[in-house]
């Protein structure tokens, strides 16, 4: 079965390729992975560039995945046996120069080395908002306010407590979280929060049974296939309370609970609600390192600061600079299955680039 | 609106209508609203047609106004009914016909209810014999009077003296059909045509030359609604429902109203009076009302009854000026005598509408 | 005209038939930020006023934009406007500046250009 | 020195004439009817003051700032210097020509022209040279004017060298009168030069006037030379009948503002005739407009104070009220005035002229309960009596750590205080008053005084420094009014709480309306330098910047805010400091929304730094 399906995703022209072409790949998230094992199944030399000590980026981080439940830890390891070491990883490591040479790029990574590429892939992905920015949320301040990824290395470490060490009796997601947010300079939607936080309300319900929970929301975007019922699970089989509406500000009671202001838009009433553990839903930003990549590669970021494509329908893995690609996350929040098949369209556009 | 798709429709709602041979039961408050229009069901089944119907006066109510007041309960309703259902098996007929769409709406509740609760049915067999003596079969059809003259309205058409045609223009008159909500908005299937665009009184007034307006209320209630009416502190709602469906359907400039429910007649009649007695607002042009008639009085109408003997002169909004469009003569003189010749006395009439 | 002891009650749709939202349109003229509220409520939520009264500013905009000024008319001027909505919307919305608007044409009947 | 003519009278003297029997006539007019617009107790103080030694202070301003104009010289020499020989040089020509007729001619005095046109009607004869001093110094004084009217037309034209990065633009009616006023000097330039021949002239005219003669010997009967004195007549009397209608009234108006202004009369009442007279004291020099944050980072050039006294000079009472509810009231400009106008007054009387939603029943849920919601009323809870009362403020709430760290602070300080407005908190008043709602403000004020007061408190300390300004100047509290950086240097000085500096190199930020707007500069700079390394900046003190979230502000869109506190941060960072410190939630927001460096309340880096 394995075999078959192998044959059907990679072409057998993969095996004919004669003039072997390099590509470098910028980050080693799960777009970077993906590209790197079609690429080099394709025959190309690639090289993966990792800012960190280890690839695989966020997804490496996260416990369980939205609306399957499949580990992440499956996914990632997927991805990396089909990579099978074809392409070689350069960790610790970024771009500190970049010059064109005809269709050439000779890049100078922050180790001195020197890589002569026929082609660039940016697979820069994704940084979380950090929660502080909002500081009337009191991340940092109050210490039961968690973010989304801190719950979600709770539930990879299977401890799943407040700050005293007991189990919360009553928890709250705080949807949008430097998305959706003019103040932080985020006027996008971050897309995979909503099903995060419905996935994670469940994943605490399962947890915690008699553990309240709330979801506070200011417009449910539950998109794509099988979310919303993963909502309506999260609503029939675990009771999670959904309230239409947008934190203004959290305190902090002597028993360091939080508590919580927010109106409940459709009863058109302030409500209150103290909780033992409130979990932002932080957002994506694009990466930090962005505005220094695109200086050095000579790449334009729009106004949200995600990587400009040349037409966001038809060309959408092409970047303003002849040879290099984008794919993931660095052009705007995706889900991982996005994420994967935005990576595998890049990753055939440049074969065809690299053989012309 | 695409007459195609109504007619679609109907077709799905076609329900069995007996031919003949009908044990008739009264309702309790048209005799007192519109005082002719069950004899003169009986006169043209009877007279015109030669038809079969029985009647008995050991009927009473069907506890309907009461049920609906919650003020008898559905037990107490239901052995009334079980005792209506064993005077027509003493009879000795099957074909169940009533004069009331409370009641239709009832007697369809309670044979719905005894058919998926046979137990409830017993209960009740045993409580009527317990306290009458008395046993009971189920009716074979069970039909509303209307029903019964949609089933005729050919042939009072072949009978007719008279269209429903403005005899000055030639023209159909422009005919607004109400009908009871008991009659099919609850079981959709008993009614003819359904519950959206029931058929019934639309069958009648097409074959009897008019023609049905349709205007965006028409589904709306009339106002009665039992408790809105009968608690004074809530006739103001009543009055809200009924204003709502006059003020959509004044652009379509309706001739006349046909109903098929005890209520409706009756507070589409009398709320055009106090609507225009409170606000100065009348629908049928200056100081003119829209006449609002039963079905059994429009048949009369059409079959060249003398109108005073159809009772249209207790009416709220004077008939004359329909009647005169039509053709149908009348005589003032005898407008306020009574079955006797007697004198019954001339009304106050009312300054800002037409009345009789 | 006779009183029969009860009224035809007034109709509680929001008829966006026959009301005319000549009040958003001038808001919208005055403060353009009013188009871009979201509705989440956050106004709505950090109000102090709203705490004792029922003064909100999320249904104020929103009857607004529906033509109903009648129903928030008299609680329009409860707030303090002391700014702390306008520091917690997230889409930048100038909400003081709103309520001073509306404020201004309810309970002084003019409005300027 | 001699009368040339037997004739005092010439007929080009009549458009001057004329110019200035209008002026005086309207001059005079405008000054009963703003005497008269003054509420009488203005009054009184008015006649106080003329009739007092005060007098000669004012006399001493009027000539440093009318005539010298010292500040514009403090802000820049060139601007200055172009100032000072316009309008000291002016008048002087006009005084020393009176003293010309007072001593030649005093026979003559009575003429108005005499003293103006004095060098057609007088002239020197070679055997006394009477004259001669006389007429060295108005040649010296024509030359100062001279080059200060060069001045003013490079201004036009390379505003830099001013130290101006913007001016004003010329309307018509202005157009007008400069045109007259630039031509006044070189025409009269010009006619002496002809006449210095004739009638004598020093060495500016009568250099010139020869090397006119070594062009072409002319007689006066030439038919273009007489023409140059009407021209000059013409100048004056359009210059004249423009004055009022032009950005040049405040050559008159200011004197009588440094006047009032020096009796103690303020703006309290519109239409009081003091606004009149601030209003037309704005030359419309346009030294405001690159203070002004609105101007310079938001690019709404229309919303600056002189194009805001523009609107009401002209009856454009809605543009007026546009530029004044945009105004961040950060008072920048008034701290830039050179005529020291007020307009923070002025437009917060122009936003109370629209703003009347105050009913009786606005605020009445504070002390009852609603009908409504039912809800307890706000202000019926009540208060144990303590010593410190805290009073985070509306906004504080939205910077919690704020908040917190002045619990710690407190706390560590062993003061018995009540944190009062911990489950939130009635409005100080100040942003409705800001908004120009009056009666509503002092509603709010009295319920929180009672509040206050229930609590026998010797001191209140705030966060925010709107409350702050508010319940020091406007409440009449039986209490010590703090804000917490004040209090929180007095702590230090007393002991009560002591900090381990960690060397973090800070910034701090004057928020307006504590610096410029309350005057206190030096707390919270003590405090932090009990910390960390402070840094300072070019906009320190009273020089600091908005930070765009000014709760004056009613309609400036949030992107300008962000513009402007984007261009503050940047412009407060340039030294790189670890954190940028402030004290007021507003400018916190503000700064923190940016995103380029941590920014934190005072009370924060004092509260982490505490040695327990």
């Amino acid at each position: 079965m394995g075999k078959i399906s192998e044959n059907l995703n990679y072409p057998k022209i993969s095996v004919v390729v004669k003039n072997m072409k390099s590509i470098a790949i910028i980050g080693s998230g799960i777009a970077g992975i993906e590209a790197a094992s079609r690429l080099s199944k394709f025959g190309h030399k690639v090289y993966l560039i990792e800012k960190n000590s280890e690839i695989g980026g966020y997804v490496a981080q996260w416990d369980r995945l939205f609306p399957s439940q499949t580990e992440a830890k499956t996914v990632l390891n997927d991805l990396i046996k089909k990579l099978n070491n074809r392409a070689e990883v350069l960790t610790n490591v970024t771009v500190q120069h970049c010059e064109k040479k005809d269709r050439q790029f000779e890049l100078v990574l922050t180790d001195n080395k020197h890589l002569v590429v026929d082609a660039i892939l940016v697979t820069t992905g994704f940084d979380i908002f950090r929660a502080e920015r909002k500081e009337e949320y009191g991340y940092g301040i109050y210490e039961n306010v968690i973010t989304s990824s801190d719950l979600e290395k709770m539930f990879a470490e299977n401890n799943v407590v407040c700050k005293n060490g007991e189990s919360p009796k009553r928890l709250a997601f705080v949807h949008c979280v430097g998305s959706r947010d003019e103040k932080v300079g985020n006027r996008h939607c971050s897309k995979v929060c909503c099903a995060t936080a419905v996935k994670q309300a469940c994943e605490i319900k399962e947890l915690y049974p008699s553990c309240e929970v709330f979801n506070l929301y200011m417009d449910l975007r539950m998109f794509d296939r099988h979310f919303e019922d993963m909502y309506h699970e999260a609503q029939s089989k675990y009771h999670v309370n959904f309230i239409r509406g947008r934190l203004s500000e959290a305190g902090e009671n002597k028993e360091h609970q939080v508590i919580i202001k927010t109106e409940d838009t459709l009863a058109g009433k302030p409500l209150k609600l103290t909780v033992d553990l409130l979990v932002l839903m932080t957002g994506m930003e694009p990466c930090y390192l962005q505005k220094t990549i695109n200086s050095k590669l000579g790449l334009r970021s729009d106004t949200d600061g995600f990587l400009s494509t040349k037409n966001s329908f038809t060309e959408n893995n092409l970047s303003n600079a002849d040879g290099i690609f984008v794919a993931g996350t660095c052009t705007g929040p995706k889900t991982i299955p996005e994420t994967l098949a935005d990576s595998r369209a890049a990753a055939g556009l440049l074969n065809s680039y690299l053989m012309s | 609106m695409k007459k195609e798709g109504k007619e679609q429709i109907w077709k799905d709602y076609q329900k069995e209508i007996p031919d003949n041979d009908f044990f008739y039961v009264r309702s309790c408050i048209r005799q007192n609203l519109f005082p002719a229009s069950e004899v003169i069901f009986l006169k043209i089944l009877r007279e015109e047609l030669g038809r079969n119907v029985f009647e008995t006066p050991h009927h009473t109510t069907c506890g309907g106004i009461g049920y609906h007041s919650d003020i008898v309960p559905m037990e107490t309703m239901m052995t009334i009914i079980a005792r209506q259902f064993s005077l027509m098996t003493e009879a000795g007929f099957e074909n169940y016909a009533c004069s009331c769409i409370t009641s239709f709406g009832l007697y369809s509740e309670v044979l719905e209810t005894w058919h998926h609760f046979p137990k409830v049915l017993e209960k009740v067999r045993k409580d009527l014999k317990e306290a009458t003596g008395r046993e009971f079969k189920l009716p074979k059809t069970l039909s509303h009077a209307s029903d019964v003259i949609y089933k005729v309205r050919h042939e009072i058409a072949e009978k007719a003296k008279y269209k429903l045609i403005n005899k000055h223009t030639g023209k159909p008159l422009k005919v607004v059909e109400h009908i009871g909500c008991h009659y099919s908005k609850m079981f959709p299937n008993k009614g003819v045509g359904g519950a959206e665009y029931p058929y019934v009184l639309t069958g009648m007034v097409e074959a009897w030359g008019g023609e049905i307006i349709d205007y965006p209320e028409r589904r709306h209630c009339c106002g009665f609604g039992f408790r809105q009416y009968l608690v004074q502190a809530n006739r103001g709602y009543s009055l809200a429902n009924t204003h709502k469906k006059f003020e959509s359907m004044e652009p379509f400039e309706p001739d006349m109203i046909i109903t098929n429910c005890p209520g409706c007649p009756f507070f589409l009649d009398r709320w055009q009076y106090v609507i225009a007695e409170t606000e100065g607002k009348t629908y049928g042009g200056k100081n003119q009302g829209i006449p609002v008639f039963t079905y059994e009085e429009v048949a009369g109408m059409v079959l060249g009854y003398d109108p005073w003997d159809l009772g249209l002169q207790v009416h709220q909004i004077a008939v004359e000026p329909l009647l005169d469009k039509v053709g149908i003569p009348y005589n003032s003189e005898t407008k306020y005598l009574g079955l006797d010749g007697k004198n019954l006395g001339k009304p106050e009439l009312p300054k800002n509408i037409c009345s009789c | 005209m006779i009183n029969f002891g009860y009224q035809r009650n007034e109709s509680a749709t929001l008829d966006l038939d026959t009301t005319h939202s000549e009040l958003y349109k001038k808001l919208l003229d005055k403060e353009p930020s009013a188009a871009t509220c979201i509705s989440c409520g956050t106004c709505a939520a950090t109000c102090s006023a709203g705490q004792f009264t029922d003064f909100n500013l999320r249904k104020i905009m929103l009857l607004c934009k529906r033509g109903d000024m009648q129903s928030f008319k008299p609680i329009i001027n409860r707030c303090m406007v002391c700014g702390k909505c306008q520091l917690a919307c997230p889409k930048g919305v100038n909400t003081r500046n709103i309520v001073l608007i509306l404020n201004k044409y309810l309970h002084a009947g003019k409005i300027s250009k | 020195m001699q009368e040339r003519l037997v004739n005092s009278f010439d007929p080009f003297v009549i458009p001057y004439t004329f110019g200035l029997i209008f002026l005086l006539t309207y001059l005079f007019i405008a000054l009963i009817r703003v005497i008269q617009a003054l509420p009488n107790d203005d009054k009184f103080k008015l006649l106080k003051h003329i009739f007092s030694l005060k007098i000669f202070k004012s006399m001493k301003e009027i000539f440093l700032e009318c005539l010298l104009h010292v500040k514009i010289w403090k802000k820049n020499w060139t601007l200055g210097y172009m100032h000072t020989a316009l309008a000291f040089g002016w008048f002087m020509l006009i005084i020393l020509g009176h003293f010309e007729v007072q001593l030649f001619a005093p026979h003559r005095l009575n003429l108005p022209w005499y003293p103006i046109f004095f060098r057609y009607f007088m002239m020197e004869t070679e055997t006394t040279m009477q004259g001669s001093f006389f007429f060295f110094m108005m040649d010296l004084t024509l030359l100062l004017v001279l080059s200060g009217l060069v001045l003013a037309i490079i201004k036009r034209f390379r505003r830099k060298l001013f130290g101006m990065k913007r001016t004003t633009k010329l309307r018509w009616n202005d157009q007008i009168a400069v045109i007259a006023l630039w031509s006044i000097f070189p025409l009269r330039f010009l006619a002496e030069s002809f006449y210095s021949e004739i009638s004598g002239g020093s060495f500016l005219t009568a250099g010139m006037g020869s090397i006119f003669h070594w062009f072409y010997n002319f007689t006066e009967n030439e038919i273009y030379i007489r023409p140059i004195w009407w021209a000059y007549s013409i100048a004056l009397a359009v210059f004249f009948i423009m004055l009022p209608w032009s950005r040049f009234t405040h050559i008159l108006t200011e004197p009588l503002f440094i006047i009032m202004r020096n009796a103690g009369i303020r703006e309290e009442h519109r239409n009081s005739g003091y606004g009149k007279v601030e209003i037309y004291s704005c030359s419309r020099c346009g030294i405001c407009l690159d203070p002004c944050q609105l101007v310079s980072v938001a690019s709404l050039r229309d919303s600056a104070a002189i194009n805001y006294t523009r609107h009401l000079r002209l009856w454009k009472s809605e543009k007026a009220h546009q530029a004044a509810s945009i105004c961040l009231m950060c008072n920048r400009c008034t701290k830039a005035c050179p005529v020291g106008v007020d307009t923070a007054a002025l437009k917060l009387n122009t936003k109370h002229e629209v703003v009347t939603f105050h009913t009786d029943q606005q605020y009445d849920y504070l002390t009852s309960k609603t009908a409504e919601s039912g809800a307890e009323p706000a202000i019926a809870k009540t208060l144990e009596p303590t010593d410190v009362i805290y009073f985070a403020g509306c906004m504080t709430h939205l910077t919690p750590a704020t908040k917190l760290a002045m619990t710690k602070i407190l706390e560590t300080s062993g003061e018995r205080f009540s944190f009062i407005d911990e489950d939130g908190s009635i409005c100080c008043g100040r942003p409705v008053l800001l908004a120009g709602a009056r009666k509503s403000a002092n509603e709010l004020m009295k319920k929180n005084a009672e509040l206050f007061k229930q609590t026998n408190a010797k001191i209140l300390v705030t966060s925010c420094p709107i409350c702050y300004k508010f319940f020091k100047e406007n409440y009449d509290l039986d209490m010590r009014v703090l804000h917490h950086s004040q209090y929180i240097q007095e702590l230090l000085k007393e002991g009560k709480i002591k900090v381990d500096p960690n060397g973090a190199k800070i910034v701090f930020h004057d928020p307006c309306e504590l610096g410029r707007n309350s005057g206190v500069y030096d707390a919270p700079r003590e405090v932090l330098k009990s910390v960390g390394e402070l840094q300072s900046t070019a906009y320190d003190g009273a020089e600091s910047l908005c930070c765009g979230h000014s709760i004056a502000t009613e309609s400036l869109p949030y992107r300008k805010r962000h513009m402007i506190a984007n261009d503050a941060v940047e412009k407060l960072t340039t030294d790189h400091p670890d954190v940028l410190a402030t004290a007021c939630p507003a400018c916190k927001k503000a700064f923190s929304e940016t995103n380029k460096i941590a920014v934190k309340d005072l009370a924060e880096i004092v509260a982490e730094n505490l040695k327990c």
